[in-house]
């Protein structure tokens, strides 16, 4: 029996472990369920996780790693789009295929590489979705715009401040933050500007504990985020009392809606005794789209291993349907051709449909 | 009690090392051969099951560990120096870019070992030889990749573009002001300099420097300034960043940008004493890469810059093309000679200095800077030397990384990679070259090849659950191995004679302070230890009297 | 100030029955310096015993074994009938010792008086601390002046005189002293060494003495050991010592 | 021959005039006025002391001397240069070295390097040099290994070469900070309790070395001491400071008899005359 | 903009300043007794006081539904990380620093950092067995509320007269302060007036000679990682109370800044401590809100600095202190006596 192989490039150490872990364990739940399909093509197939710790050159490290093992032949990852540039640049020679369940960035795929695909929407996409969500929605006439100084909540904020310039909003405000725990600046500014609306690109456990701080300060603004908010646990850092008039734009549909998501969010609560995140689910179904397209490799080749390159292809031109995010296929640079954003809405600590609207990236 | 050990010799009988040419060659040609073999998919797939044994990963890390020890070990044994010739550059002009040629994740390693090789060497002086504990280290090397990643890059066009669009009130008149201020602050400079050799200096004298140096500093600003703005009617040609054909250049300029970065943080910080050294440089390596993380124009924030150029060598690539690489692999190739080149020089630099009057200067300073002063070693200079000369290490190592990552950003330069550096050193033996060389090697190799064998070859292990796959835990590996390492050789793998005579100096004794010396960065002499103090209003120095 | 003389209540020789501390064939390193071949000495209680010798004897590597700063790698050594070698320093300080080290050793950072109280750190009871410190004020007046100055910040003698009220403040059984006399000026080497007789005969306290000045040591000890590069060359009643042709030309200047 | 690269020898006769002039000199520390307006003069080519009663502020007026304090008042020429507000390296560099009360060796270095560190501030090479290893490198590593070679025969320790500093014994450990100071080359060197901690017999080879110095190396010799029989044979010229304040100065038998110093210093014990003689011991 | 806004935004602004300089100071004094005594940054301290956080979270887990006191839920809180903080930074001293006493001070350093990973990836691995990598606190009833708001209770006027000039607290954060000054107050006290303080500053002079003294040195120095441990815990505890939220890793920030403070202060003085973190506290936020004044007051270059700059206000305070007074604001000027 033939050994292949996909990897997950993820931060399984350091401060962002938890969401690294969440994409691991996502698509380890995708090839335990996928494995037997492999079997009986007489494949035995098996998940490689790498460590990046969130680390441009570690993860780079581990992509030139990971080109030199040709069992493997494709990648999931990578968590922070900062990692995912030079990483996808690394495996690009050798074709191997490189498929993002988080990485947002507009650079990841603006550089064209053959081998990079994401599942997730585009920063300018979400971006504006969020803004106009801020408008329309919320009928914001004054927005603050926070960010977490990383590439991808600084990224998604400026989008977001573009978008609403664009249109007209008054930003009252618009920085960045590495701070974790303390806000009390923050919030004072809010509280001397008011805005109508504010928004955050950043991760859920940052701006949590910057919700709950404002509510504290008795502030009911709504707090407006993207994909990074989409977690389970982001209610509970909030603590009931202020879990509320809180949205964010996915492009995972909430896990209660589908049947599929909640089978999947019971195995992988089963497997991995944690509960299931949207990084969960986006790894699960970037690696669900990983192994479908490889899947398609394999018979297109006959039933033998196919080339990094036919992988590689494959994927690129594939449809996949039945994911947790809908249906999948790339466009030529490999941003997901059409997608739904679903603006979610966390109600007295529930995470509810707002809305959703499609979105489409710039190229096709 | 009758201690009833008896007394051992007083002299330790000198061990004589026999020769180990044969071992060593044999060595070299068994791991040679096992690293191209496991490095070949090929010969792997013809091994059968011996094959499988070699592709485990962590079988592989070892291999690659095990061959990179042949260098070590020609270092180290006894051994013919045709035979020490061989195997070193044997090693790596010949087996190491062969294997990579089907690896190139080897390449890829070896760079980042010796980019951090010559980090912790830089490093080295500053902590290891001046007793400058710097804990802001990766500023420097940010320096270096941010000099060059800023010109080769389309950030180059952006900001040309930016200043076309905002030129303010900048044009030929402020480069004609900004080269008049240059060269007049810099000519006081030098007469000042030359004015205190003959008449002693002065208060005044000393910050009138300071004054033409604040001076030079705007001069240039202005300069630069004016011709970035003057030069911004070819934004569009320089989209892409500069040509390639400059890097040569910057590899000057880089070494030169990290030094002047470190005068002017030394300059301020240096007065300071030990620890206060210490957190001063920790916070000041922040500030540099916070300023990365928010000069937008300049350095693209967090979002990084991307593509970074790198040099383009026509008769190198062709050469690489005869020899079989890929032309993906040119580059990496490329830099992999050129770090090759530079660890030797930078080897080259350190060795030379420590041998010399300023090498002895360093350590004088570590071991009583009271004592040092008195015999006439100018502090100040002496350790702004040190400072200086390990920034510009880390900044033309720093440029390198930038051209083999083609991506940088602040996430790069975090606290993080200044106590990795750090760890470096003195896991591989503060002051000693060759051990700081192999502290890089080993905690690189343990990074980047057998934590993430070790969490690969147990990924598909059915009895390890993937909760406490060790992929997980690479923190409380490598955390454990480094606390092993310092526990059972605390004077580090290759330490320094000078260090290992400080440390034994008498197992007999209740404790090291015995000496007065006991800390590595302590002034000799008496000890003066901050203490805790106490809040007595009235314990100012001073009597009743 | 009469001129110091040894004791007359005791015998020359030192008090007689079981010596209160004893060494036998110790050996001591630093790393591979043999520094101690093999050394026997002993002190009874109440006495005085001078040690001398020449620059790097062993002089003051025999006072820290004594003490435990340094563990002897080979021999015995019993202070009160145990056995003490290896004891670690503060467990033979609690049985009654004192040490007043090479180099003075005050604690810098504390002002002169907290150096007398931490002298005193085996005592627990206030009241008999400050008669002590006063005790030492007494002996040194400067040290009352400056009770608030930094001890780093005191001078050379001046810490000298600190160390040794320090050393003071428990009223040691048995008081070893390296060097007291080491910086100090005319007046106070004279000072001290009528300090160390008054103790010797008052308190009754043993002192086990290594000196440079010999010609003092000698004139107040009532045995004294000469050591010559870690062996023990000579030891003898101390007046006879002084007398020595040999001794008088190696460590007494004498031509 | 080779002396003469390292040290000019007594070349020049003595001229009469003083080669440190120090005046009104005072350090204040917080309320305490360590050394109290202090004014001396040091005749070139002899050998004086500094005396008093602990605390006196003798190191202090060494200290200030040496740059390593700045004084609250006064003035300090050598050879006609002021040097208040020089750092210590200045100094040295101007041609005063000093030894220290508490004996600051490099600890990690073997005696010859010490002495060879002693030698940096005269070395002609620079960075540039040293990583080119120029001519000049060779040069001044050649002179300072010389330096280190002839100080070491001078004091005597040519034994404890490669022996590591702070593992000499005590009185070598004197001496070889005195060679390292020698090795600056200075015009001054400026000893602080040279004979503490040696036996009477070490301190009569201390004082023919002492003189040695001046006598054929030609560097003027300034130090502190509470030896007195050390002092009083030694000394051509006596300054005493008590409390900060210069109480006596003058020729050996004048200060030794100056009830002044008597009272403070010497002690009532101590008649005129038994100092300096060939003490006998006072049992 | 009217006074009547800005004056309580500033006033706000200093008062979570100050609030966040309490959590630093105390913080900062675990690291201070640690470096007093061996000079050695204790890098482990970050997750000694993260520990202390987590055995916080978990007792008002445990006790979450229990109708106890919520002050007795906080002592029992305090007094359970105080101890496993305690016996904790004690263990790290035992395994990790003893055996180097005589080794060059960065190796101990290094050692610090190894144990720092260690324990990051233990907590991680404690924590995610139950499923949980944040842990945000439950905190008892009324702790969120304002201050003094309830109307007609006894402190109500104080309450009253605090947000009448703007302050805007949370009893949480008055029970942070109070619990800070508490234990400040009892440390200096130890430190400076006791015989084991002072045993314990003899010990960090000079280890020997402490020995000659009948100290036993290996003891104090336990006693001093016991007490550092324990106001780790403490920290923890109130970290977690004030901010609501940690993980295994949130102590690295906060503990780096701490140092700060300490080296600031004056290393190794327990009130340069507290007045460092107090000023760092209040610098940081001072500093995030920068551009509202650049707004105000027309000046563009401060309109740039934003919250994006406060981390490393405190590293720039620092190294213009440290200029003109290099041994931090109470540090002892270190006259080397040669
Ligand atoms: N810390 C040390 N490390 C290594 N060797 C030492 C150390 N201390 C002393 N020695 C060596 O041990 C031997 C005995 O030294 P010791 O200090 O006991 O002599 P001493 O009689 O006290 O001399 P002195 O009169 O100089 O004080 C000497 O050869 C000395 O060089
Ligand atoms: N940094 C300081 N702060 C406060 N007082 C000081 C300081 N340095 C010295 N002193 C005091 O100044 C006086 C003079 O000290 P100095 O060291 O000069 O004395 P000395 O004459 O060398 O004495 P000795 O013979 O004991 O070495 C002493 O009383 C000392 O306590
Ligand atoms: C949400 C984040 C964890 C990842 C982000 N989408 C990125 O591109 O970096
Ligand atoms: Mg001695
Ligand atoms: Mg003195």
């Amino acid at each position: 029996q033939t050994t292949i192989k996909i990897a997950t490039i993820s931060p399984l150490s350091g401060g962002q472990s938890n969401l690294g872990t969440q994409i691991r364990n996502g698509a380890q739940l995708a090839v335990n369920e996928y494995a037997p399909q492999f079997k009986k093509l007489g494949f035995n197939l098996q998940l490689v996780p790498y460590d990046d710790q969130a680390d441009p050159a570690t993860g780079t490290a581990a992509a030139r790693k990971i080109a030199a093992d040709n069992q493997i032949l494709a990648v999931v990852g990578t968590l922070n789009s900062g990692v995912a540039i030079p990483a996808s640049a690394a495996l690009a020679p050798s074709n191997l295929v490189m498929i993002s369940p988080a990485n947002t960035a507009n650079q990841v795929t603006d550089r064209g590489l053959a081998n990079m695909n994401r599942i997730v929407a585009r920063d300018d996409s979400q971006g504006p979705a969020g803004a106009n969500f801020i408008m329309d929605n919320l009928k914001a006439k004054k927005v603050y715009v926070l960010n977490d100084k990383t590439a991808y909540g600084e990224g998604l904020a400026a989008e977001v401040e573009k978008a609403l310039k664009a249109k007209g909003v008054t930003i009252s405000g618009s920085e960045g933050t590495e701070e974790k725990s303390d806000f009390s600046s923050i919030v004072a500014k809010i509280k001397l500007t008011r805005p109508d609306a504010i928004y955050f690109g950043g991760i859920y456990n940052q701006i949590g504990v910057f919700i709950k701080q404002l509510r504290g300060a008795g502030i009911t603004t709504p707090v407006v985020g993207g994909d990074g908010l989409d977690s389970s646990e982001l209610p509970t850092i909030v603590g009931k009392a202020g879990a509320n008039n809180i949205y964010y734009t996915t492009v995972a549909a909430p896990l209660e809606a589908l049947p599929a998501a909640k089978t999947f969010a019971a195995s992988f609560q089963k497997t991995f005794n944690n509960p299931a995140q949207g990084f969960g689910a986006f790894g699960y179904d970037a690696a669900t789209v990983t192994l479908k397209g490889l899947l398609e490799a394999i018979r297109a080749n006959g039933n033998k291993a196919p080339t990094r390159k036919m992988v590689q292809d494959t994927i690129r031109k594939g449809t996949y349907k039945g994911l947790l995010s809908g249906e999948v296929s790339f466009n030529s640079v490999g941003d997901r051709k059409a997608a739904t954003l679903y603006v979610m809405n966390i109600k007295d600590g529930k995470a509810v449909l707002e809305t959703s609207l499609p979105v489409k990236p710039p190229k096709n | 009690m009758t201690v009833a050990n008896p007394a051992k010799p007083a002299v330790r009988p000198p061990t004589v090392q026999p020769d180990r040419t044969f071992w060593l060659m044999l060595f070299f040609i068994v791991s040679s051969v096992l690293l191209l073999v496991s490095h070949s998919p090929e010969m792997l797939r013809n091994l059968g099951p011996l094959g499988d044994v070699l592709r485990n990963k962590v079988i592989e890390a070892l291999v690659v560990s095990l061959f990179l020890a042949n260098v070590l070990f020609a270092y180290l044994w006894k051994a013919a120096n045709w035979a020490k010739l061989i195997v070193g550059l044997g090693s790596l002009l010949f087996v190491l870019p062969l294997a990579g040629q089907t690896d190139t994740s080897l390449l890829d390693l070896s760079i980042q070992i010796m980019i951090f090789a010559a980090l912790a060497l830089g490093l080295n002086i500053v902590v290891g030889l001046a007793g400058l504990l710097d804990l802001g280290y990766v500023a420097f090397f940010a320096v270096g990749a941010y000099t060059w990643g800023i010109f080769a890059s389309p950030r180059f066009g952006e900001v040309l573009r930016y200043y076309g669009e905002n030129p303010g009130s900048t044009g030929a008149g402020t480069l004609a002001i900004g080269l008049v201020l240059t060269a007049v602050t810099a000519g006081s400079m030098v007469y000042i300099k030359g004015l205190q050799a003959r008449v002693a200096p002065t208060r005044l004298s000393d910050r009138s420097f300071l004054l033409a140096g604040i001076g030079l500093l705007a001069g240039i600003i202005l300069v630069a300034r004016s011709i970035v703005v003057l030069s911004s009617g070819s934004a569009e040609a320089l989209a892409n960043g500069i040509s390639p054909g400059f890097f040569w250049l910057f590899l000057a300029l880089s070494i030169m940008a990290a030094a002047v970065v470190g005068l002017l943080i030394g300059l301020p910080v240096l007065k300071l004493k030990g620890d206060y050294l210490a957190i001063i440089t920790l916070g000041l390596g922040e500030v540099i890469r916070v300023l990365a993380n928010n000069l937008d124009l300049y350095t693209a924030g967090s979002q990084g810059i991307t593509p970074v150029g790198s040099a383009s060598v026509p008769w190198f690539n062709s050469l690489a093309g005869t020899l079989g690489f890929r032309p993906d692999q040119y580059n990496l190739l490329f830099l992999y000679m050129l770090v090759l080149v530079m660890i030797a020089v930078v080897l080259l630099v350190n060795v030379r200095l420590d041998q010399s009057r300023i090498g002895r200067a360093w350590i004088a300073i570590r071991d009583d800077e009271i004592a040092a002063q008195a015999m006439g070693v100018p502090l100040m200079q002496t350790k702004l030397i040190a400072f200086a000369t390990g920034a510009s290490f880390a900044g033309v190592m720093g440029m390198i990384f930038a051209a083999k990552q083609t991506f940088i950003s602040p996430e790069s330069f975090n606290l993080l990679q200044s106590i990795l550096v750090l760890s470096m050193v003195v896991l591989g033996g503060m002051g000693s070259f060759s051990g700081v060389i192999l502290g890089a090697a080993v905690v690189t190799l343990l990074n980047l090849r057998i934590l993430p064998g070790l969490g690969e070859a147990s990924a598909n292990v059915s009895w390890i659950p993937q909760e406490v796959n060790p992929a997980n835990y690479n923190r409380f590996i490598f955390g454990s191995i480094l606390v092993a390492m310092m526990l059972l050789r605390p004077e580090g793998l290759l330490p320094n004679k000078r260090r290992t005579r400080e440390l034994h100096h008498g197992e007999d004794q209740e404790d090291e302070s015995e000496d007065g010396n006991a800390g590595g960065l302590k002034a000799g002499g008496d000890v003066y230890s901050a203490g805790l103090a106490t809040i007595k209003e009235d314990d100012r120095p001073g009597g009743s009297r | 100030m009469s001129s110091p003389t040894p004791s007359a209540h005791l015998a020359k020789d030192g008090p007689g029955g079981t010596p209160m501390l004893e060494l036998s064939d110790i050996h001591s390193y630093y790393d591979h310096i043999h520094a101690l071949k093999g050394i026997s000495l002993t002190a009874h209680e109440g006495e005085i015993v001078a040690l001398i010798g020449g620059n790097g004897a062993g002089k003051t590597t025999t006072l820290r074994t004594v003490s435990g700063m340094m563990k002897p790698r080979h021999g015995t050594l019993t202070y009160l009938g145990q056995d003490i070698a290896g004891k670690p320093a503060h467990q033979t300080m609690q049985m009654g010792m004192s040490h007043v080290p090479e180099g003075r050793r005050i604690f810098p950072q504390l002002t002169v008086r907290e150096n007398l109280e931490v002298g005193a750190y085996t005592l627990t009871d206030r009241k008999l601390i400050e008669e002590r410190v006063q005790e030492g004020f007494a002996y040194f007046p400067r040290l009352k002046e400056r009770e608030n100055q930094l001890g780093g910040t005191m001078s050379g003698g001046e810490q000298q005189m600190l160390a040794i009220a320090r050393a003071l403040m428990v009223n040691p059984r048995l008081l070893l002293l390296d060097e007291p006399s080491m910086g100090l000026s005319p007046l106070f080497v004279e000072a001290i060494f009528d300090i160390i007789v008054k103790l010797n005969r008052e308190h009754n306290t043993t002192v086990l003495l290594v000196e440079q000045n010999a010609n003092m040591a000698l004139a107040i000890a009532h045995r004294a050991y000469v050591l010559q590069t870690g062996e023990m060359k000579l030891s003898g009643r101390a007046s006879d010592i002084a007398k020595d042709e040999s001794v008088r030309k190696a460590y007494l200047g004498d031509e | 021959m080779i002396k003469t690269t390292i040290h000019p020898g007594p070349a020049a006769p003595a001229s009469a005039g003083s080669i440190l002039e120090v005046s009104g000199l005072t350090k204040e520390f917080g309320g305490l006025t360590a050394v109290n307006s202090v004014t001396m003069n040091v005749p070139e080519r002899s050998i004086v002391s500094v005396i008093g009663p602990n605390g006196a502020g003798k190191t202090t007026f060494f200290n200030m001397i040496t740059g390593i304090y700045a004084p609250t008042h006064g003035s300090i020429h050598l050879a006609g240069r002021s040097l208040v507000g020089l750092r210590p390296d200045q100094v040295t560099e101007a041609g005063i070295a000093r030894t220290f009360q508490n004996i600051r060796l490099f600890s990690s270095m073997t005696s010859e390097e010490n002495i060879m560190v002693g030698r940096n501030s005269r070395l002609k090479s620079t960075f540039v040099d040293a990583v080119l290893r120029t001519r000049r490198f060779h040069e001044s590593e050649h002179e300072a290994r010389e330096a280190a070679r002839i100080m070491l025969d001078f004091v005597g320790l040519s034994r404890w070469r490669n022996e590591i500093a702070t593992n000499l014994p005590y009185g070598d450990q004197r001496k070889l900070e005195i060679a390292r100071a020698l090795a600056t080359t200075p015009k001054l060197i400026l000893l602080d309790e040279p004979a503490a901690g040696m036996n009477p017999r070490e301190t009569e080879d201390l004082k023919a070395l002492i003189r040695r110095v001046r006598d054929e190396l030609g560097v003027t010799v300034c130090l502190i001491e509470h030896d007195m029989r050390l002092v009083m044979t030694l000394s051509e010229y006596i300054t005493v400071l008590d409390y900060g304040s210069k109480i006596s100065e003058g020729l050996p038998h004048q200060v030794r008899n100056d009830p002044a110093v008597m009272e403070a210093y010497l002690g009532r014990g101590a008649a005129a005359g038994e100092y300096g003689k060939e003490e006998k011991p006072n049992v | 903009m009217e006074l009547s806004v800005l004056l309580p935004f500033i006033v706000n602004v200093i008062v979570g300043g100050l609030i966040l300089g309490f959590v630093y100071a105390i913080i900062a004094l675990g690291y201070t007794m640690v470096y007093g005594v061996l000079q050695l940054i204790n890098f482990a301290h970050s997750e000694v006081f993260i520990t202390g956080a987590v055995v916080g979270f978990e007792i008002f887990r445990i006790l979450q539904d229990s109708p106890m006191n919520g002050y007795l839920k906080l002592l029992l809180a305090l007094m359970s990380a105080m101890v496993v903080s305690g016996l904790l930074n004690v263990l790290i001293e035992r395994l990790a620093y003893r055996p180097l006493r005589g080794a060059p001070r960065l190796v101990p350093l290094i050692t610090a950092i190894g144990v720092s990973l260690i324990l990051q990836d233990v907590l991680r691995f404690l924590e995610g067995l139950q499923g949980r990598f944040d842990l945000t606190y439950t905190l008892p009833a009324g702790f969120g509320n304002k201050f003094c708001a309830a109307e007609g209770s006894s402190c109500a006027p104080l309450g009253n007269f605090l947000r009448s000039v703007g302050v805007d607290v949370q009893l949480k954060d008055v029970i942070l302060v109070v619990v800070a000054l508490v234990s400040l107050t009892v440390l200096n006290y130890v430190v400076n007036r006791t015989r084991l303080g002072k045993a314990i500053r003899a010990v960090s002079q000079d280890r020997v000679t402490a020995g000659l003294m009948g100290i036993d040195s290996n003891r104090m120095i336990s006693a001093t990682f016991l007490i550092g441990g324990a106001l780790g815990g403490v920290s923890g505890v109130l970290f977690g109370i004030k901010f609501g939220t940690v993980n295994a890793y949130s102590g690295f920030d906060p503990g780096i800044i701490a140092f700060t403070a300490a080296v600031l202060g004056g290393i190794g003085s327990i009130p340069g401590a507290v007045l460092g973190g107090l000023l760092l506290g209040v610098i940081q936020n001072l500093i995030g809100v920068m551009n509202i004044f650049g707004d105000l007051l027309g000046i563009d270059n401060l309109g740039t600095i934003d919250a994006s700059y406060s981390k490393i206000g405190p590293f720039i305070v620092l190294v213009l202190i440290l200029i003109f007074k290099p041994t931090g604001l109470l540090g002892k000027s270190n006259v080397e006596k040669v």
